[in-house]
């Protein structure tokens, strides 16, 4: 097993599948970068890098630079995959969902229901979110939420390398449409990620931490906050559990309600705004399903309800931070310093 | 490439299939058998049938909310299609989808669609697929006037233009986008829009089955063989109201008629062939005919089938979940 | 005061406003209907004919017929509203939303907060929500939730005539924007409505019923099936506080967590897909703030986590129904037939 | 109506203006100074400042998200900008905004915009309230090459010719969206693109300020006059990456240099004034001068002014709640 990071892991699923299908395509805004150009024809890879190398390897007819017409590619994928093809389709920034969404959420995700089962859409989107990148309020957002309240969607939220290969190989040979979410201030993340091809089935959570006295279920990138804290918190003799969901859509409610029974004491931690988000969703559940297993009042971190600022100063005070997520275990197990 | 004899009874029957099934589901929805939102394409024939009957199960159509006759064009069962309108269990998508949902992918069509502009950027999509597997198919998105002002519909327009996807963009420009004309809505014209963006596009009388049948004639021709897109504007009138319920007073009151009188689709077509001795009345009179019982069949069916129950509500949300 | 129609109620807050503020338009797809035909002009009002009368009135200078392009229209009701005009745009059904949802998440609702309080932009968007119509996937659904979950809009879910009107006036004179949700299912409601002018502050919950064993918690049409469930229980000495509030950006939660912990037991309805929705919001609010006045699960009554099915029978069994609503209540109350 | 000394030095000024403004942010960015997304718009001076010169306080304009030449072109302060961009409280947004972001309603700048295509229907609407309110303004929205793919602009071009807006649509072709050519990603052409809307449409060379300035002074006036909406195409190129930090590989080495050695607009516009004798160099020199040093000074204050605080971070996100 080799270091790799978030960005290589990424990378290296689309190669593998796409060599091992030939009806794996990528589309996207300089998913390859440079058409049309005098100069470097695979010059970006995506704003990132992530898909930078797969030019070379498969091509222009199956790495498809699109005009910025985002309804019109993310639809040509949708159409694509309702029609034979298994595209990966490159939503930039999650926050250009409101040019698009209507290919994502009334076709894509509806095709199979409204077409009473015959329809098979095997898309998948990758679209970057969160904040931390002093990318002000536009290209910041989280926004799984909205794709989670979506029937017929599948959300999955990678929160480290590992993970990031093992669910894209799963979100490209699953026959449902797939929203892969990347976390922006993850790309150079590193760990152990095995260099053979690996499918992390969808809706199985990842317990990453076991402890007796609380438990945290995290999201994406907050789940290394989480892992963070929790062990912070252990040298202190307060031991937690940390839940990563893996996907928000299916969400193993299983392994959630198991493990907040265990405790009775929750977190939950989502870097979303905090209006009918993750954290809303995970603390209901538990609510209506697990009342009696509960100890103390279910604690919700989440970012403040407003925009992204741009400020660093100020964006560091809005994104969800170790410190609050640690009050938030404190108060929840009546342990303070 | 000319039509055969085969071809314009297949022609003929297709259209009177369509016309006849859009007067049954407009006598079934006034009597309150039908729920929901229903817009026929009875007057539109020529248009769906011109094209389609280029057209094989190899290739995609995205149809609009107006979806029914698209359907029938592109050879999707008018029973099933009647169930489902109906709602019910035997249904083509299940009961599920309705009016603006009918779909039948195994007959490359993608689905009527609730949302306006919503089937170009998927036929660039299905035209894609057919570029990248080497198919051989071509992918065809109908398009009213009022959504040739969505943006989804300009994206596709340069989208298949830039990929070279062998898609067909036909504007089926009925006057009227629900109230609203076609005459205050559209700038400019349909043709120059597909020319701005070196897309080659003509207009053609959408009643006119043979003047349809010859555009999309090149078109697909175009298409299949790596020519890249088309556009063709098809004028054409609907004989019902926007939606079943609407009472239509923004329209002229004799509109309809006079158009039925002198340009109807199925009439044109009887005399055309006729006149030119290609096919003798009574083969059309038959058809007429046959295809009247078969939807007056197809009406007592669906009236009688059984109901989707609760079993069916939560299947078909996902494959796997 | 008369009986009006929720329709009425809606119509006689545009046209009043119309009349004191000449910076109050509509626009939308045929709000007037008939443009550039021959034969009537004012011939729709909306699909529903709620803006049927205003053309006659105000002129196509203030009732403005546009095209097919939700972007472009409510893109400019927004741009319009930053500079010096109160417009009120259609967005015929919400489900639309993914056509345009850019110019009012991105837009309308950051602009203020992103150009440093600067701007304004007193935007009212009214669209029509909600299953009953035999009107399938792409037309039925809820989607407020996601309107909510973003910081700076206001979303607003009036629950019977009285409340559209006051709702109303109050969504044009409020200068932050506005989504204003009617349900389709609701246009020919009866209830006294005055003929004077009246705006309904928002964030301020309406306590429709008020009981000892059961708080229940709902929303837009939900409402009316909560308080007849309350009714028919009541006879039964089952007797439940219904809270109604109103707006779901911003939540009176003050309100909400009062009556919850009043009763200890308490239902959240919702019409939305049950995933991240305001019932999960509601929930967790009080599952946070109020759990220990809580002797009882919170349960939630939603719709199913799939699209909205054509089929009459199906859409019955789809929608909550009251009788689910009932069997909730006498969960949480314990007590059964 | 012609350029007068004041005009063309007010012209010179601003088009300086924005090239030192944004040598200065592209050094303090290499520096590690300024953080998030910048996208510069040295290069393009003369284009938006050709437009810009036509318009009042009472004119609207929207930009993209290389926005800092555009509202340099519509007056915004500078310093106030300078601030921004380092994410200073007393920045033109109180530091909430960011390059991507600034805006100054006051001044007619609705707003720099991360979404590609977001401003054109906004400009509809300031358009609206121009035409409603008679207040006698116009609206202009800036589009780059990638943004002109964008359905909202379509939508944008159809709403304004059917509403008759006082809306200008400056295409700023600069050759590339991010990596990706125009020659690529635009398929026909921006002029046609306008006119199949029935919109005036012309092509200017967007480094030639009198150009620019020229085919400005028609639109506006014919916005003015209740004439309607306009299209120029103006033809420009970025001297530096798509965002600072890109390494700008899809470019041929000598593009940029060729293009400052050939085309430069400021070079442009000093030589055509000179020769004309309508300025002289010694003035032009003291407006380099004082532009340096007042943006220099900008700098300075900008590094030292104090961030925004914990109790900034929830304000402005409603006017009430
Ligand atoms: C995105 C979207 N906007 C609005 C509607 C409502 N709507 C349904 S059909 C229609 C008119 C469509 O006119 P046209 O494209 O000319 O097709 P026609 O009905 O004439 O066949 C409208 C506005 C919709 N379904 N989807
Ligand atoms: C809706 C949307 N899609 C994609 C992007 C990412 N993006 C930002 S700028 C840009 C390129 C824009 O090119 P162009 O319009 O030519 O403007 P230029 O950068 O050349 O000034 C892209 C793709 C975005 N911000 N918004
Ligand atoms: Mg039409
Ligand atoms: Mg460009």
């Amino acid at each position: 097993m080799a270091k790799k990071s978030y960005r290589q892991a990424i990378s290296e699923a689309l190669r593998q599948e796409m060599e091992r299908d030939h009806r794996v395509i990528v589309l996207g805004e300089d998913i390859a970068g440079g058409a049309g150009g005098d100069a470097e024809q695979d010059a970006w890879g995506g704003p990132m890098g992530v898909t930078k190398g797969l030019l070379p390897l498969f091509g222009r007819e199956r790495v498809i630079d699109t005009p910025i017409t985002e309804s019109g590619f993310i639809g040509a994928a949708v159409g694509a995959a309702a029609t034979g093809l298994r595209p990966v389709a490159d939503l930039m920034f999650v926050d250009f969902m409101g040019v698009c969404f209507d290919q994502i959420f009334n076709q894509a995700a509806k095709f199979k229901y409204m077409f009473g089962g015959k329809a098979t859409t095997p898309v998948v989107i990758r679209t970057m979110y969160g904040a931390g990148f002093r990318a002000a309020s536009q290209h910041s957002q989280c926004l799984y939420n909205i794709f989670t309240h979506i029937p017929g969607l599948k959300v999955a939220l990678p929160s480290n390398p590992y993970e990031a290969k093992g669910l894209m190989i799963q979100a490209i040979r699953d026959d449902d449409p797939v929203i892969f979410f990347e976390h922006k201030a993850m790309y150079d993340m590193e760990g152990e990620v095995p260099d053979e091809s690996y499918a992390i089935p969808f809706g199985q959570a990842n317990v990453t931490r076991e402890g007796d006295d609380a438990t945290i279920i995290a999201f994406g990138r907050m789940v290394n906050f989480a892992n963070t804290v929790a062990d912070k918190l252990s040298k202190e003799g307060i031991t937690c559990t940390v839940v990563d969901p893996r996907t928000t859509s299916p969400l193993d409610t299983e392994t959630i309600l198991e493990t907040a029974a265990e405790t009775g004491r929750v977190v939950v931690v989502d870097e979303a705004h905090p209006r009918c988000n993750m954290a809303t969703d995970v603390s209901a559940l538990i609510c209506q399903e697990a009342f009696d297993k509960l100890k103390a009042p279910i604690k919700m971190v989440t970012a403040p309800h407003a925009p992204v600022p741009f400020s660093a100063a100020l964006e560091d005070l809005y994104i969800p931070s170790m410190d609050k997520i640690e009050a938030a275990v404190r108060s929840v197990t009546g342990k303070s310093h | 490439m000319q039509l055969s004899r085969e071809d314009l009874l297949k022609a003929y029957r297709r259209m009177v299939m369509i016309r006849e099934f859009e007067e049954a589901v407009h006598e079934e929805f006034s009597a309150g058998s039908i729920p929901g939102f229903v817009h026929l394409y009875a007057g539109e024939e020529a248009s769906g049938v011109g094209v389609c009957m280029h057209l094989n199960d190899n290739d995609y159509i995205a149809s609009t909310h107006r979806g029914h006759g698209h359907c029938l064009a592109k050879d999707c069962d008018e029973h099933a299609m009647m169930l489902e309108i109906f709602g019910k269990k035997e249904g083509l998508c299940g009961g599920k989808g309705g009016s603006m949902h009918i779909a039948d992918l195994s007959k490359g069509m993608m689905g009527a669609n609730g949302i306006v502009g919503g089937g170009p950027p998927l036929i660039c999509g299905a035209a894609l697929t057919a570029k990248t597997l080497k198919t051989g198919g071509v992918a065809v998105a109908f398009v009213g006037d009022g959504a040739s002002n969505q943006g989804t519909v300009f994206e596709s327009y340069n989208l298949a233009k830039i990929l070279n996807l062998p898609a067909i963009f036909v504007v089926e420009d009925n006057g009227y986008a629900e109230a609203t004309s076609s005459r205050y809505s559209v700038a400019g014209s349909q043709v120059n829009r597909g020319k701005a963006f070196d897309i080659p596009a003509v207009e053609v009388d959408g009643s006119d089955f043979f003047a349809v049948w010859e555009a999309a004639r090149e078109a697909v021709e175009r298409a299949r063989n790596g020519g890249g897109p088309s556009l063709i504007h098809s004028r054409v009138l609907r004989y019902y109201g926007h939606f079943e319920g609407d009472a239509m007073t923004y329209r002229p009151a004799d509109e309809v008629a006079n158009y039925r009188a002198q340009k109807d689709p199925l009439m044109q077509f009887r005399r055309r062939v006729t006149e030119a001795g290609l096919l003798d009345g009574s083969a059309l009179d038959e058809i007429d005919r046959s295809v009247k019982d078969r939807i007056a069949q197809c009406v007592v069916q669906a009236k009688s089938a059984p109901e989707p129950t609760e079993a069916d509500l939560l299947t078909d949300v996902y494959i796997s979940y």
